[in-house]
């Protein structure tokens, strides 16, 4: 499917969700509360396919997270981007995708890491680059690191 | 040991965990992975990154555009050309700055040279993480005229930083199309006696094939993507899906062998060079004329939009996915890293495996630690 | 034309005349065991500057040239930063076998030198079972791997150790049949016996196809045995770092690299002595002038130019192949080389029997 | 039968497949000098070594024979460098006609933070500053990495 037709599958397909696009991909928000139906309907329906999780990354919007997952499908060679929004900025909590997309086992320790965001049902959840010891989540917006940042 | 619990003998093992890395001859950098054995089985691998974290995607965040690019050659830097051709393609996306045909054609040169200097590197440790030492100098040799080649016409041998938004830094010297027809003849010639030394080599063969199986749905599932994927039967390149800078107009194969198994990645890495050969004396004969570099502004900033560009490097995807808010610097930078994802792929096809096989598999998988890092 | 056994007789005669025959006999092992010590590090120096140069050559590359003439000075200068470093011994060490085990290594293939006949007439100790004799003591050298790998309390090197234990029990195997084929032919253990009954033709030559296969299956065996590529699984660089000997530094991981050495030797020496004549030159029955030509070239030029011969073999060997795996390694020996030793005996032993040989 | 067959043929390409290998390497150490592409160092220093022209060296600003450079301390160089390895500092002059200008008084060049991207060439209005082809660059103290790039007493050099 083209973006446009992606896009217009899923306003018929979710019609509760809020539907975008970025420059590239059609887009959609999901609420964490159903993550994970989405994804298996995204993944099992024979019209979308979506069985690659090619890029899965958090941004840090003032005030809220978001959780982004860039899915792609083998296939059909479709990509679609969904978003989970999280309002709370303190103990952030995401359903794991791992069961859906393996590949999520690495993405999600780097967004734990990185921005603070708790995965859910994750097979080993761990801060897998900068170590526990590490205060603070580096990508998040708010963290302030006087000495080892260099601002142009 | 006195045997009270009348538990079999052969369950009386006693597994132990060995690091190996961050410092070991084979990892090829600064990974550590924890394994644990049992005897020379492995039972359990767990991948520990973080030594060479750089916070790429942090510096980019004060940092601006055109300063962001320079860092992606510190990434992948076996693919530094392709990574600043995947930064700046995203530029160009979210500017509309049309790319001149002549800046195409050589963006699509280097990165070709580049994915075959790549593999040629990968190639030499390939054989050397299996024992042969003599195949690295060989590869070596072919690199380093090609790095001569990347020397004269960017100023730099390994991180260029030669591709920028709206085409290159410099045009190309005036002897640039006969010096690689030059190399090409000899690669060529070369990649014959790699098949002569090792791919045809009995030992390097059962060294290789049924070992580190990655089967279809596990390598769709982890994200695989480049060769690793390729060799799982996945048609998965982007320089045919998603063409970019106008692969879409230059005639190649892609590699795609159902193997799944070292052997295959080996293999598929071995047509590709061949690939790169054919595409780079497609375009060597007649890069057009013109500007090798669209007028851009001093200052670049992206309409506020979220943008994600994806090329093929050496390794496999890398995207780069920018989110901007109108500013002249962006307001997230997160780079798909090729190695990052097909690192998931090595836990799976190891375990159950011997210490040989960890060596053979991670050898082909083709890790590059700093871009697992980043 | 003087035979070294005139100087060695000489030189008895001369410590006769002065000392009682006790003194003798102990000043007469003393400058045997300096001899055969200053020769075999001299031919483990032109080794390790041959491997350099081979190595180099192969890959494209000069090898040592800076110090000295063409680099020659380059393994002293090597050995001299050896010597010169501190042998480091890590905080865990089992202390007493972690600084015996170099040693008795050492020692061991040192020890596997005694029987070996350097040219007619030069021979420390002629034993009726030396052949017998030197598979026996070459064998000892594994125990001090494992003990190096033990006491190292370090996970590599435990692993290495036990790879080189079972690589070296399993190869000592099939190493000891090819022997045990020229052996049923020439009907002695005898070291200067073996080399005699080769003044009319090389064994290799001799002994029809049975041993030119033996000869194949000593070389891939002995190559296993002194751990090097394609079979150096115990020091595996690319897996175990350094294997049995990666926490020694300084002179003690020098003896390592010098017991390598020695033990090519060894190896190399064996194989000439028994497969190739050792000192006896090239011999073709019933050609007495060819035979008389071949006289001429000093016996200690063939015996070295044979030994340089198979450890060349060894190092070009190393140069080109990639390793092999644990357990590839071991099929190879219990399910290809053994099975097909032992047949190769019976053959062997069948055509003695019908008296078939030359 | 066949498999007997089917097995040393195995056995015998295997070994075909290790001769191959040794033939190659024994061509090159038969051929010692043909294709080494090592450089001898330092003694090919003042003889075959082969920098390119544009080599990233080392950052400088050329001055012509009357002491004479181009920069005009606009500073675009410094915004542009990645790792903050460029700091110019300028005074103001006044000219002879009474008019106010911003004069270059030091371009200071950190080369030990330099990663050689050439953004401050590319940034650079006037082409003042050029990457030489320098390569012996070590010194041994690490304050003498820091360089002031304008020679004393130097001028901005007027446009025809």
């Amino acid at each position: 499917m083209t973006k446009e037709e992606l896009k217009t599958y899923l306003v018929q397909i979710f019609p509760s969700n809020k539907v975008d696009e970025t420059f590239d991909f059609p887009l959609m928000f999901v609420d964490k509360s159903e993550l994970l139906s989405v994804a298996q309907k995204l993944k099992d329906s024979p019209e979308t396919q979506f069985d690659f999780l090619f890029c899965q990354t958090a941004v840090d919007r003032i005030p809220n997270l978001e959780v982004v997952y860039h899915l792609s499908s083998i296939n059909f060679k479709h990509d679609m981007v969904l978003k989970v929004v999280l309002e709370d900025r303190e103990t952030p909590e995401v359903p794991s995708v791992y069961s859906f997309w393996k590949a999520a086992e690495l993405y999600e320790d780097e967004i734990f890491d990185m921005f603070g965001i708790r995965f859910s049902n994750h097979p080993n959840l761990r801060r897998i680059m900068l170590g526990d010891e590490w205060p603070g989540f580096p990508l998040r917006k708010d963290y302030k690191d006087d000495i080892n940042i260099v601002s142009l | 040991m006195e045997n009270n619990n009348n538990i079999p003998i052969d369950d009386l093992t006693e597994e132990f965990v060995v690091n190996i890395g961050p410092q070991h001859p084979s990892t090829h950098g600064v990974l550590r992975l924890q394994a644990t054995l049992d005897g020379e089985t492995i039972k359990d691998l767990l991948p520990v990154l973080g030594y060479i974290h750089r916070g790429i995607e942090k510096m980019t965040e004060s940092l601006g555009y055109k300063q962001s690019i320079y860092l992606t050659s510190r990434m992948d830097y076996l693919s530094a050309h392709i990574n600043n051709q995947a930064c700046s393609l995203a530029i160009e996306k979210g500017m509309q700055i049309e790319v001149p045909e002549r800046a195409k054609a050589i963006r699509i040169i280097m990165a070709e040279l580049q994915r075959l200097t790549s593999h040629e590197l990968w190639w030499g440790s390939c054989a050397m993480d299996l024992g042969a030492v003599t195949p690295f100098f060989l590869a070596f040799r072919d690199r380093e005229r090609i790095l001569d080649i990347f020397e004269g016409n960017t100023g730099n041998r390994l991180t260029m930083n030669y591709i920028t938004p709206g085409g290159v830094m410099f045009d190309v010297l005036p002897n640039f199309a006969s010096s690689i027809k030059e190399l090409l003849v000899k690669v060529k010639e070369h990649l014959k006696e790699y098949e002569e030394l090792i791919t045809g080599n009995v030992i390097f063969q059962h060294r290789l094939k049924g070992v580190g199986i990655l089967p279809r749905e596990l390598a769709i599932s982890m994200g695989c993507t480049g060769p690793v994927a390729r060799a799982s039967g996945i048609s998965c390149d982007v320089r045919k899906y998603h063409p970019y800078d106008g692969y879409d107009k230059l005639d190649f194969k892609e590699i795609v062998i159902d193997g799944c198994d070292s052997w295959a990645r080996y293999k598929v890495r071995m047509e590709e060079m061949k690939q790169s050969i054919h595409i780079i004396e497609q375009l060597i004969h007649n890069i057009p004329e013109g500007e090798f570099r669209a007028k851009v502004k001093g200052v670049i900033k992206l309409p506020v939009g979220e943008y994600y560009q994806r090329v093929e490097t050496a390794r496999g995807e890398l995207g780069v996915y920018i989110v901007s808010d109108g500013g002249n610097k962006p307001y997230r930078m997160k780079f798909r890293a090729a190695s990052f994802s097909n690192l998931g792929a090595l836990k799976p096809i190891t375990v159950g495996a011997k210490i040989g096989d960890l060596m053979a598999s991670m050898a082909t998988i083709d890790l590059v630690i700093p871009d697992i890092d980043r | 034309m003087i035979g070294f056994s005139d100087i060695t007789k000489w030189i008895h005669d001369s410590l006769s005349s002065a000392l009682s025959p006790g003194w003798v006999l102990a000043s007469e092992f003393v400058l045997a065991g300096i001899a055969v010590i200053l020769i075999v590090v001299v031919l483990v120096v032109v080794m390790i500057y041959m491997e350099r140069k081979v190595a180099g050559f192969m890959q494209l590359r000069l090898g040592p040239h800076r110090v000295g003439p063409w680099g020659t000075m380059q393994v002293f200068a090597d050995v001299f930063k050896l010597l010169l470093k501190e042998s480091f011994a890590p905080n865990s060490v089992d202390k007493f076998l972690f600084n015996l085990a170099p040693i008795l290594v050492l020692a061991v293939s040192f020890m596997a030198l005694a029987p070996i006949s350097w040219a007619p007439g030069l021979q420390l100790w002629d034993m009726n079972i030396g052949i017998l004799y030197i598979t026996a003591v070459s064998s000892i050298g594994v125990i001090g791997i494992l003990m190096a790998g033990w006491s190292s309390n370090n996970k590599y090197s435990l692993l290495g150790a036990m790879r080189s234990g079972a690589q070296i029990v399993s190869y000592e195997l099939s190493a000891g049949l090819s022997i045990v084929a020229v052996i049923a032919m020439c009907g002695s253990l005898s070291v200067h016996d073996i080399i005699m009954s080769q003044a009319d033709g090389w064994w290799i030559f001799k002994g029809h196809l049975p041993i030119l296969f033996a000869f194949i299956v000593y070389v891939i065996a002995g190559t296993a045995e002194v751990n090097r590529a394609p079979f150096d699984l115990a020091e595996a660089e690319s897996e175990l770092t350094a294997g049995y000997h990666t926490e020694y530094s300084g002179m003690q991981f020098g003896m390592f690299y010098l017991t390598e050495y020695i033990n090519m030797v060894v190896i190399a020496m064996i194989g000439s002595t028994v497969f190739l004549g050792g000192w006896m030159p090239f011999h073709i029955y019933g050609f007495d002038a060819f035979n008389g030509v071949m006289d001429y070239i000093p016996s200690f030029v063939w015996f070295f130019g044979k030994i340089f011969m198979i450890i060349f073999f060894m190092m070009w060997f190393r140069w080109t192949f990639p390793r092999l795996r644990i357990d590839q390694l071991l099929k190879l020996e219990w399910k290809y080389l053994l099975p097909l030793s032992i047949v190769n005996v019976v053959i062997v032993a069948f055509i003695t029997v019908m008296k078939w040989h030359f | 039968m066949k498999s007997l067959f089917q097995y040393l043929k195995e056995v015998f390409l295997g070994f075909y497949s290790l001769w191959t290998g040794l033939k190659l390497t024994l061509y090159y150490f038969t051929h010692p000098r043909k294709e080494i592409i090592t450089e001898q160092y330092p003694e090919n220093r003042t003889t075959t070594i082969n920098i390119p022209e544009r080599f990233a060296g080392e950052v400088i600003l050329p001055h012509d024979e009357n002491n004479k450079h181009k920069c005009t301390a606009c500073t675009l160089c410094e915004m542009a460098c990645p790792n903050g390895s460029i700091k110019i500092i300028s005074v103001q002059e006044e000219s002879e006609d009474g008019k106010k200008k911003r004069v270059l008084d030091k371009w200071i060049y950190n080369l030990g933070m330099c990663t050689f991207c050439g953004q401050c060439i590319d940034a650079c209005p006037q082409d003042a500053i050029i990457m030489k082809n320098s390569f012996e660059l070590s010194v041994y103290n690490r304050n003498d990495l820091v360089k002031t790039l304008n020679k004393p007493g130097s001028k901005l050099k007027e446009k025809e």
